[in-house]
């Protein structure tokens, strides 16, 4: 279903729609994210996803015109690009352990140290925050370090005085 | 080596693909940022659906579950994500700004506009 | 937009809503899903909705630009604040364990300040971001 | 509170500080006292940890008291050591530099906003350098290039817009792929922490997700570093950005890059893995090839002085490509070596041509021509370092050629070593230009008149066309701390 939006994403020239297509996916993001108990980030997706992006993208079409004018170009090299890709994730994916392999290294390796020690070395039962903000606090640092760094750029790039504006019209 | 064991992996391979082919073959920058969007999208599943325990629930630790789904991944795309929209909101934000400038969000108008003026300020 | 009394009605009654729901999410995020972030967006996003109900000038008396822009700033100087804090009592950097007698409580009275931190740079980047697009299409960028 | 283990944390967290700080107070001037005073701390804590490291070995600091697999870890060896000091020294002199260059070239309400970008910048860039954590080093590559994009989008020509999203768009396609590569190691280890991914990934039994792993990061990585056919980002945005982001970027971000492509093939994945199982070597070394060659004939044709450089930039990230490609312990010398002298010259060129668009307002091709009358100390100082990029003995850059000759010659690559030596001559082509225009004709209506670069813009970049001839002859800081990077490198683990 997923893949099927995808593509019409592809097809689809009117950015709104794209815009409107891309909330829907990212739904449906958030509920492939419940059904695999990802329910932290199923939250944020669905917050982000599906409420800020598409608020963006809208006021940004707003600013922008909403038409795509051009059709493909040069379809050839994109293709052959992503045929490329395909080819070598899926021979990578080969190696990788089957879905809910409980003996696969990434659930015996570092992980059972979170869940059997988290919640008494924190006090904190859910064990996403406990890693989130002890374990690799550092990491999220560095994520609020990067919203902040977006917040200011936003600010310095759309905060031009318009008689800027002058100066780079000159032709 | 099934295909139910592997599903999963495919499915993000080809979001993965249709987000970047949006990238590479168009030319309107809006466009181009929903691809981009997608693209990184798909890693999500890349990290969080192998991390699914069949029979586990959520990481949040009580007395009444015995398995869980792998909290790690989770943790990571919890900052992708936030990064992904960061990178939104600066890529839309430069695009506000090439539509005022140029007239236009479309890469090869912008580009015969660039070639117009060789005489640069 | 403004004359839309049932919008008007009922966003007054959602806000409020909004807004404790955010903190219920900021504050439950050690016992389920949530935390800093999302209780972030969603306040945020109540403030956002205001803004598109009453527009742009209203949310901007109710948050204005300079108390936002410190807000950015504030998250992170919060944040990095626990960090030092745990320098300056003897630990690593971002060491929780030396901000209480009790390493547990410690680690507890740590991740809260984090969160707290994070929330703030989140409602304050969000709501700013909103802001400059907002405020750009009002002043009328060129052909709209 | 200050001691000396905490080095590693203070090395990122101060800079990282300073930008909210500096969003807090918004006074221009009060913003680059900050952001300098941060840099030069950084700069001084970069040479303490170096030589802490020569003495000591290997400094690890977890973060949060985490033990490594599961906390974070910061990891400072030979090699991280030796990219810190050259990030912390760029940023240093080129934050002294930003007062008067920022101050000509953007509004004076941005200026704060410019300088808490900049500190980003390099805070994010030292982080990645210093960090032992393979998610963690995507975390400040992403602080470092959402900042990076913002600073190039900031300058003044229109088009500066279009190559902040240029780069914007293939930098995040790169920082994608390198999650990707990540995910794919951590799903067959388990780990994230580099340290322990190279000690798991000698025991996992199937390959093909660790060598897809492999390319993705390679293809990643390569993106941000500009290595030839993904370069296409690179000549805009070293052309349009203000003068001082140019030679910071020059100088630092692509360097950063290549470090932690050597990091990834050396130390996570072993010579094993990255040399027998794929022709990654072979690779490397055609596509640097590639790259010296046409970039530095196309930059033998550009009209502007900054476009110029850049894509002798280009060429010269494939000489740094061409040592790591080399895999010998010469060849990694000449590749961090290179990463260092090249840094240093490149800074120095982009800060002079800095005072040249400070006068003329652009930095044309037109403007040089009898610019050794107006503004002789730009012109000589352009001279000495393009000797250094020629790689004239006497220089820095002599050092670095050399040794990659020794590392060719040593694989019997004998072409590669007669290579290394013409294409210096096309890059004696491009300076000459350049000579030629300054020394020999004379000002047109076009050379700036307005007499010599203020000292605030001449001193800082005198300080790194001096380095440029200091490392030349003294070699013991660049070429000793490359050398022992290099067989830390191959000696196999961290």
């Amino acid at each position: 279903m997923m893949a099927a939006l995808t593509i019409a994403m592809v097809m689809q020239r009117n950015l709104f729609s794209v815009v409107v297509l891309s909330g829907v996916y990212s739904f449906l993001m958030a509920t492939v994210l419940v059904a695999l108990d990802a329910v932290d980030v199923a939250m944020t997706e669905a917050s982000v996803g599906a409420g800020i992006s598409t608020v963006l993208l809208l006021g940004a079409l707003y600013l922008c015109g909403g038409e795509e004018a051009k059709p493909l170009r040069r379809p050839f090299v994109p293709f052959a690009v992503a045929i490329v890709i395909v080819a070598a994730l899926v021979y990578g994916t080969f190696g990788l352990p089957a879905f809910s392999d409980p003996q696969a290294p990434f659930h015996t390796h570092v992980v059972p140290r979170y869940l059997n020690d988290g919640p008494k070395e924190t006090g904190v039962p859910n064990v996403v925050t406990a890693v989130l903000a002890s374990y690799r606090g550092f990491d999220t640092l560095g994520e609020v370090v990067v919203v902040f760094t977006a917040g200011i750029g936003v600010i310095a790039l759309l905060r031009t005085p318009r008689r800027r504006r002058g100066k780079e019209k000159r032709e | 080596m099934t295909f139910a064991g592997h599903y999963t992996y495919w499915m993000t391979v080809v979001l993965m693909v249709g987000g970047l082919y949006i990238v590479i073959a168009r030319g309107n920058l809006v466009k181009k940022l929903i691809g981009l969007a997608i693209f990184q999208t798909s890693v999500y599943l890349l990290y969080i659906a192998p991390g699914k325990l069949i029979g586990g629930t959520a990481p949040i630790v009580s007395e009444a579950f015995k398995v869980y789904s792998n909290p790690l991944p989770h943790v990571l795309i919890l900052t992708a994500i936030v990064v992904g929209v960061a990178t939104l909101a600066l890529g839309l934000a430069i695009a506000v700004r090439i539509r005022e400038a140029y007239g236009s969000i479309e890469e090869d108008e912008i580009l015969a506009v660039n070639g117009s003026d060789e005489d640069r300020a | 937009m403004r004359s839309e009394v049932v919008l008007r009605v009922v966003g007054k009654l959602l806000i409020p809503f909004m807004l404790l729901f955010a903190l219920y999410v900021q504050f439950h995020g050690d016992f389920g899903p949530g935390g800093g972030f999302q209780a972030g967006v969603i306040t945020a996003a109540a403030l956002i909705f205001y803004g598109l109900i009453f527009g742009l000038p209203a949310a901007r008396r109710v948050a204005p630009d300079w108390l936002v822009e410190s807000l950015v700033a504030l998250g992170v100087a919060i944040y990095l604040g626990v960090g030092f804090a745990g320098l300056a009592l003897g630990g690593n950097f971002l060491d929780y364990f030396v901000l209480d007698p009790n390493p547990v409580e410690g680690q507890h009275r740590g991740i809260f300040w984090v969160e707290v931190g994070v929330l703030v740079t989140v409602t304050g980047v969000m709501l700013k971001i909103f802001y400059m697009f907002a405020g750009r299409s009002r002043s009328g960028g060129p052909d709209q | 509170m200050l001691s000396a283990e905490h080095l590693p944390a203070l090395q990122v967290a101060v800079p990282l500080a300073a930008a909210p700080l500096i969003v807090l107070i918004r006074r221009p001037g009060a913003a680059w006292a900050i952001a300098a005073a941060v840099a030069a701390f950084a700069f001084a804590c970069s040479v303490m940890l170096a030589w802490r490291v020569a003495a000591e070995g290997v400094l690890s600091y977890a973060l949060g008291s985490w033990a490594p697999p599961w906390g974070i870890e910061y990891r400072v060896d030979a090699l991280s050591a030796f990219v810190l000091v050259l990030v912390a020294s760029i940023g240093a002199v080129a934050a002294i530099y930003a007062r008067r260059s920022i101050a000509a070239e953007l509004p004076v309400e941005q200026h704060y906003l410019f300088y808490a970008m900049f500190s980003l910048c390099l805070a994010g860039l030292l982080g990645m350098t210093i960090t032992g954590d393979a998610f963690n080093l995507f975390v400040f590559m992403e602080i470092s290039s959402l900042s990076m994009y913002v600073l190039i989008a900031l300058g003044s020509h229109r088009r500066a817009l279009l190559a902040g999203f240029q780069y914007l768009i293939l930098g995040t396609i790169g920082a994608t792929c390198f999650v990707i590569g990540v995910g794919l190691l951590y799903l067959s280890t388990g780990t994230l922490n580099m340290a322990d991914l190279a000690e798991r990934l000698q025991h996992v039994r199937d390959l093909r997700p660790v060598l897809t792993a492999l390319a993705f990061l390679t293809v990643g990585m390569s993106l941000k570093l500009a290595l030839f056919p993904l370069h296409l980002w690179l000549p805009n945005a070293y052309t349009y950005a203000p003068s001082v982001v140019s030679a910071f970027l020059a100088a630092t971000a692509t360097k950063v890059a290549i470090y932690v492509l050597m990091r990834f093939y050396f130390t996570v994945f072993g010579e094993r893995l990255v040399l027998e199982a794929l022709p990654m070597s072979e690779i490397l070394i055609a596509l640097s090839v590639l790259a010296i060659v046409t970039a530095s004939l196309v930059a033998v044709f550009q009209e502007d002085l900054k476009r110029m450089f850049a894509y002798s930039s280009v060429a010269q990230i494939g000489y740094i490509t061409l040592g790591v490609g080399l895999a010998n312990t010469p060849g990694l010398t000449a590749a961090t070596v290179h990463l260092f002298n090249h840094g240093i010259t490149k800074g120095a060129i982009f800060l002079l041509l800095g005072g040249v668009a400070f006068r003329a307002g652009r930095t044309g091709f037109d403007c040089a021509a009898g610019l050794a009358r107006t503004m002789p100390f730009t012109a000589f100082g352009m001279v000495i370092a393009g000797l250094s990029l020629i790689g004239v003995p006497g220089t820095a850059g002599f050092t670095s050629k050399w040794y990659l000759v020794l590392g060719a010659i040593e694989l019997g690559q004998w072409w590669l070593a007669a290579l290394v030596v013409a294409t210096s001559l096309i890059a004696v082509a491009y300076v000459w230009r350049f000579v030629e225009a300054a020394y020999l004709n004379e000002p047109t209506a076009a050379t700036p008149r307005a007499g010599e670069a203020p000292l605030s813009l001449l001193v800082p970049a005198w300080v790194l066309v001096a380095a440029c001839v200091v490392f030349g002859f003294e070699t013991s800081f660049n070429v000793g701390g490359a050398r022992a990077a290099a067989e830390m490198l191959l000696g196999g683990g961290p």
